[in-house]
């Protein structure tokens, strides 16, 4: 097992800049996530990592040697694709034996090796089935089956379970992390859904137009977001954006939003008036007739154990994950209160995190 | 998603050096398979001595000799006589004059090239409208025995075409369509509307149905459904099949050569027939081949999408 | 707008009973949601409604009318499929146009011209009406679907899993966008899916389709508080609900017959304890909502963490059910 | 707010034909044309083979023979010899073709710069009549003055009139076979080419994570994923080269001798020059028999190699 490290990555096609100097170390037996939108970058990072691209400029260390141009086959790593790319000629036996097989390694221990791997995933009742007729679950274990047998130095995963059904995902999910506890191997992971990101990462590299926004756990990511782009990407509903102009000094303690006060976070930097965001995670907000951040109720969702109640304010729609005991008419006025400690402030401008007592202690990417 | 984008430069691209190997042994086979058709128009161009002498010749004068002889029918005379008669009247004239040789009239090659024309357009047009209908009934309404019956109509063209000649012939003997145009249509129609039904079933089967079913419950029946949202979507399949009805009714030879003679013959089995003075006019040949071939050859390079995916489409299904 | 009934339908295709035995009333301007796995028989009881399909038996009425025998031109529905829904030889513009051009209609070209562009302002995609609709996002796509839906009044708008080809984001904005549009006209809607967070959201009324049959019809609160069975409360809420023997915790009232406890994350009280009788396992830290994963003799428990009790994996806790909900040995509830 | 439609005007005006109807509208005229013209002149070809008809005596009266001619056909040793010969044809057309075909596909598929134009060059002979192309070829073969002899000559010293491709009794058949090679290679070609491109690139990058070597992934995906392409193509090929016709007609016209005188053209011959109605009737029964027959054997195995 072994560390992953990248150094300025660049990568070009054409005009188009996929990747922007990215760097960042994912250290041995690490779960790293990397999470954007379609055509943020993160398959063509983990294509790169991989040897199935070759980068522009910038260094890839595996182990601390330099393997930025070796090809895939020199670099022991295992790729889980997207589509799975199972070999669809060879049985379930044969492609978890194939990496084996193109090494040379004996028939007799080919054998073993298949079985004890299939028996680790729970698929050594279909090792001599065909693998076109499998469902979407089993063929994702052979391709995971296919990764490990080799215990290469990495995994990269390029949105493995983007194609099976919602119901499915979750279970996949936690027999993911739960693989990733027991063989304990270096793992980059490429997804655009941030539950699969937040509940198996150990670190999550937030991407966006080729540049890496946030590298951080996911408890870092979510409650001090480094950008808007971040705080909007991850969570659902998303953090509410309450928008209001103002300059800040260091050390304020509070805002006006809407000429009424709200406490926030001691600010850390000085910032010149211009348009200015408070970010408002809905589970930060409770309902009180007191404040003076009223509203009117614009729409609910029921979720069972919660809901999520939509609010028209003078400063937009926001959305509140409040218990369900409680029913709403639209339109009903209500008051709105923040939970203090947790909110962020944004420059509208640059999307920035602006610097304050909650981001004390965070990297930036 | 992005990973398909840019699969195209991944490292499992050929290299450079590869590409370059690969694209000089292709170019060699093209251009070695090229040489008989350019050896087809350079014929047509030369001498008939030009074209005979050894070893051949690749420099030569061009003279259009060899489509004058395709496009007439002379006969010999003295020289005496035809020094005695008015100046010649065309390019064609003068050449067969040189030859000590009048036009007598124009040769069969026209009206014979015009009858591959009425008979592949006909037959395509029919074997395709009557395709595109069949395929959807039987691509969409439950047909008895579909099935078999698909795949027996497909077998009969295993015969050899010569099996069928024989009762086709006396058939058509019998009704008076031997050696007429909508004869040969009819049987090319027949044999090409195995194969239309065949591949345009694929393609209709590709059409969802959730398309017709949205229009008819926006208010039309399924005779419009068919004609406003099937049809459309059907074009490059449709389009697909006609080429290669098109082209099997171009080029069919057996029938042909069986069951015309006359009126209604078409041009494969009449151009090896045009004959010079001792032996095979081949300049003339080669001209009557050139004209033949050029409409496929656009074609095809016009077409050549739809063509390439007929084709596999074809092979693909089947 | 109008009521539609569904009187005991049933369809079979070959040994396979896709619809058995279904009867549902969607009254005027109600939206029902038909909640399902795969295979339950949602998109079934759709096209027998719109009839693509005709029923072995039973009776659909349309406003009151019988539509037995009509085309589904005929029955004044409308249909938004979950693919392939836009032609893809016309125009944003001309896909919504279609189905006021049909012959049925013959409106009038400004007519049609004032409806698509009142249509697409609501559906917000007038600014891409000339555009080829295979060039359009995702997400467009299945706005210009419903807008072709909306174009014209039917008597009940039909959806079958319209946002299921999209990302999570552009389904929760569209969802709350169909909502506000079937609210605005005030249309009949029946809507099936197998996401509980959009039957959930949207529904005036859940239906729960399984195997065929409708389980359970109800608002969202009686469904998700009060299921009928072990099937109903299964489909709902998130995390999922925790099955338990009775015996495992203390805190139950049990019914006699009672097998199977079903508890959700409200079903159970958390304390910290040195001696309890439950250990922490692991906190899955989804932003929002973090998930605690409990382990009590040997039975797994997903519930949700409160954010304000500070536990870490290792911990023992005491945990103790608070009303929650009891199945007989068929699955059935006991009250 | 949008205009209510009326529901009960609609009815009556998209009621059209039902889909029974439209169905037997679409299906019976190509139904019908393909009886009269395919399925009728087979039957009276059947109903022929047992009967002594000549079609060059049509007043003549018609005697049923029973099975004679089917005896007498697969009695004839011209016949058998015949079928040798196809045989000989058959088996080294299409051992050229896929050989050179699959090649060129593979070549192809490196996509080099330019490659769809030459890929459209390559494709030109199959589209082209094979008669008249034939045809034409007797001229590049001419001994004296023919292209062919001339180049073979030019790059081996062999004098160019000391050998003739349609004369010899050796080289006759190999004349044919390099005409239909160089006609049909390029439908070889295609296919396999689709063979190639169905495999995706992703099953080569899983292999190149496999660490399988360049070789390993030609013989372990390439080849078995581009073989059920690679034998639908020698299945569409063995049937067109089984009942050749057109071609060698034109080349050699059976000749010299019998020596390329494949199974069409000896049906040809019974058929249209002896007029032996009834007996080349029971030959082409047989020959559609033998045809069909091989044809549904290979496809079951092709459907193996397929589902593996």
């Amino acid at each position: 097992m072994s560390e992953i490290k990248i150094v300025n990555l660049r990568k070009q096609f054409g005009d188009f800049v996929a990747v922007e100097d990215s760097s960042f170390t994912v250290e041995d037996g690490e779960f790293l996530a990397l999470l954007g939108p379609s055509g943020c970058g993160k398959t063509t990072t983990l294509r790169m990592i991989a040897g199935l691209e070759l980068p522009t400029s910038g260094k890839i260390y595996l182990d601390s040697e330099d393997v930025t141009f070796n090809r895939a086959s020199a670099r022991d790593i295992a790729f889980v694709f997207q589509l799975f790319a199972l070999y669809p000629h060879m049985n379930v036996r044969r492609n978890i034996g194939f990496p084996l097989l193109s090494q040379g390694v004996p028939k007799a221990e080919i054998r073993a090796r298949v079985e004890e791997t299939a028996k680790l995933l729970r698929i050594d009742h279909i090792l001599d089935r065909s693998v076109s007729g499998l469902a979407g679950g089993d063929r994702q274990r052979v391709a995971l089956g296919r990764a490990i047998i080799r215990r290469p130095k990495c995994f990269l995963m390029d949105e493995p379970l983007g194609t099976l059904d919602a119901e499915f995902r979750e279970v996949m999910v936690h027999e993911l992390r739960e693989l990733h506890n027991r063989i304990d191997a270096t793992t980059v992971y490429v997804t655009h859904d941030q539950h699969e990101a937040m509940a198996m990462a150990d670190k999550i590299a937030v991407m966006n137009h080729g540049v890496i926004e946030q590298f951080g756990t996911p408890q870092e990511i979510y409650n001090r977001p480094a950008s808007m782009y971040v705080a909007e990407f991850i969570g659902s509903p998303p953090m509410n954006f309450m928008r209001f102009h103002s300059g800040l000094k260091r050390g304020t303690r509070s805002i006006l939003l809407d000429a009424v006060e709200v406490a926030v976070p001691e600010v850390g930097e000085d910032v010149a008036p211009g348009e200015m965001a408070l970010g408002v995670r809905p589970e930060h907000i409770r309902f009180s007739d007191r404040s003076r951040i009223r509203g009117a109720v614009y729409g609910s969702e029921y979720l069972g154990t919660n809901q999520i109640v939509a609010v028209e304010t003078a400063a937009g729609i926001v959305k509140a994950r409040i218990s369900a005991d409680r029913s709403f008419r639209l339109g009903e006025t209500v008051g709105l209160e923040f939970n203090p400690a947790k909110l962020a402030i944004f420059d509208c401008a640059s999307g920035r995190a602006i610097a304050s007592s909650l981001y004390a202690e965070v990297r930036h990417g | 998603m992005s990973s398909v984008n840019t699969a195209a430069h991944s490292v499992v691209e050929p290299t450079p050096t590869a590409k370059r190997i690969a694209g000089t042994i292709v170019i060699l086979y093209a251009l070695v398979t090229m040489i008989p058709l350019a050896w087809i128009f350079l014929t047509s161009i030369k001498s008939p001595p030009d074209s005979i002498s050894y070893p051949p010749k690749v420099v030569f004068t061009p003279t259009l000799e060899g489509f004058c002889n395709l496009f007439t029918t002379r006969t010999r005379q003295t020289p005496d006589y035809i020094q005695a008669l008015p100046p010649p009247t065309g390019t064609c004239d003068e050449i067969t004059r040189g030859r000590n040789m009048v036009i007598a009239g124009p040769s069969n090659y026209w009206p014979r090239f015009g009858n591959s024309l009425l008979i592949a357009f006909g037959s395509t047009f029919l074997a395709v409208s009557l395709g595109t209908l069949a395929a959807y009934g039987f691509s969409r309404f439950r047909v008895p025995l579909a099935d078999d019956l698909l795949f027996f109509i497909l077998s009969t063209r295993m015969m050899p075409p010569i099996a069928v000649a024989i009762p086709i012939y006396l058939m058509y003997r019998q009704f008076g369509l031997s050696d007429t145009a909508l004869g040969m249509i009819l049987l090319y129609t027949a044999v090409n509307v195995s194969l239309a039904v065949w591949l345009l079933k694929g393609f209709i089967d590709e059409i969802p149905r959730e398309y017709e079913e949205a229009a008819m419950i926006d208010g039309y029946t399924r005779l419009q459904a068919f004609w406003k949202v099937v049809l459309p979507q059907a074009t490059t399949g449709i389009a697909a099949t006609a080429i290669f009805c098109l082209i099997f009714a171009w080029n069919e030879y057996a029938f042909a050569v069986l069951l015309t003679s006359g009126s209604a013959q078409t041009a494969p089995p009449f151009i090896p027939t045009i004959i010079g003075e001792g032996g095979q006019d081949w300049p003339a040949v080669a001209a009557g081949t050139t004209i033949f071939l050029v409409p496929i050859l656009v074609f095809t390079i016009i077409l050549r999408k739809q063509l390439l995916r007929g084709i596999t489409f074809g092979a693909v299904r089947k | 707008m109008a009521e539609v009934v569904l009187h005991g339908i049933a369809k079979t295709f070959g040994d396979t009973v896709a619809v058995d035995d279904l009867s549902l009333t969607i009254r005027d301007g109600e939206f029902v949601v038909l909640l399902g796995p795969t295979g339950a028989g949602k998109t079934t009881t759709l096209r027998l409604i719109a009839g693509l399909e005709r029923p072995d038996c039973g009776r659909v009425t349309i406003a009151g009318r019988d539509v037995g025998r009509q085309s589904p031109a005929e029955r004044d529905v409308a249909f938004v499929f979950q693919q392939y829904s836009l032609y893809p030889h016309l125009s944003v513009y001309d896909n919504l146009a279609f189905p006021l051009r049909s012959p049925a209609r013959r409106l009038g070209v400004e007519e049609i011209d004032r409806r698509v562009r009142e249509v697409a302002r609501m559906v917000r995609i007038e600014h891409k009406l000339q555009n080829r609709s295979t060039r359009l996002s995702g997400g467009e796509m299945q706005r210009v679907a419903i807008g072709r839906a909306l174009v014209r009044r039917p008597a009940i708008y039909l959806m079958d899993e319209p946002l299921s080809s999209l990302d999570a984001k552009l389904r929760a904005e569209l969802r709350l966008e169909l909502k506000r549009i079937q609210k605005e006209l005030g249309s009949t809607l029946l809507y099936v899916t197998h996401d509980q967070i959009e039957a959930m959201t949207m529904a005036d009324r859940i239906g729960i389709l399984s195997e065929g049959r409708l389980v359970q019809i109800g608002t969202p609160r009686e469904i998700y508080a009060d299921p009928a069975n072990l099937h109903v409360a299964a489909r709902l809420g998130q995390p999922h609900i925790n099955l338990l023997p009775i015996d495992l915790l203390p805190g139950a009232a049990v019914p006699s017959g009672a097998l199977t406890i079903g508890a959700r994350t409200e079903h159970l009280e958390i304390a910290t304890s040195a001696q309890g009788n439950a250990e922490v396992d692991w906190i899955e830290h989804l932003g929002d909502q973090n998930h605690l994963h409990i382990r009590v003799r040997g039975h797994k428990l997903v519930t949700l963490a409160d954010p304000y009790l500070s536990i870490k994996p290792g911990d023992r806790i005491n945990l103790t059910l608070r009303q929650p909900l009891y199945f007989g040995p068929d699955g059935e509830r006991l009250r | 707010m949008l205009a209510r439609a009326t529901p009960t005007t609609i009815a009556v005006r998209v009621r059209g034909l039902s889909d029974r109807a439209i169905a037997w509208l679409f299906i019976t005229p190509t139904i019908a044309l393909l009886l009269a013209i395919n399925i009728f002149p087979l039957i009276w070809a059947v109903y022929l083979s047992f009967t002594n008809f000549r079609a060059n005596r049509p007043n003549a009266e018609v005697e049923g023979v029973g099975l004679r001619n089917y005896q007498r056909v697969l009695n004839d040793p011209d016949i058998w010899i015949a079928m040798q010969t196809t045989a000989h044809f058959v088996f080294w057309t299409i051992l050229l073709q896929t050989v050179i075909g699959f090649a060129l596909a593979y070549l192809i598929d490196r996509k080099f710069r330019g490659h769809a134009f030459w890929t459209t060059v390559i494709l030109i002979p199959m589209m082209l009549s094979p008669a008249v192309v034939g045809n034409f070829w007797r001229f590049l073969y001419q001994p004296q003055i023919g292209l062919f002899n001339y180049i073979v000559s030019f790059f081996t010293g062999i004098p160019p009139s000391s050998f003739e491709m349609l004369g010899s009794v050796i080289l006759a058949p190999w004349a044919i076979i390099i005409v239909d090679t160089w006609m049909w290679t390029p439908y070889v070609m295609l296919i396999c080419l689709a063979g190639l491109r169905s495999i995706p690139d992703y099953i080569y990058e899983a292999a190149e994570v496999d660490r399988a070597s360049t070789w390993r992934q030609f013989w372990s995906i390439t080849v078995p994923m581009a073989l059920p392409f690679i034998m639908l193509a020698v299945l569409f090929r063995g049937i067109e080269n089984f009942k050749m016709f057109d071609m060698v007609m034109l080349l050699t016209g059976g000749g010299p001798g019998s020596t390329t005188e494949v199974a069409s053209i000896t049906l040809k011959r019974e058929a249209f020059e002896s007029w032996l109605t009834g007996r080349s009737s029971a030959f082409a029964i047989i020959l559609f028999v033998a045809v069909f027959g091989l044809a549904n054997i290979y496809v079951k195995a092709l459907n193996k190699v397929k589902q593996r």
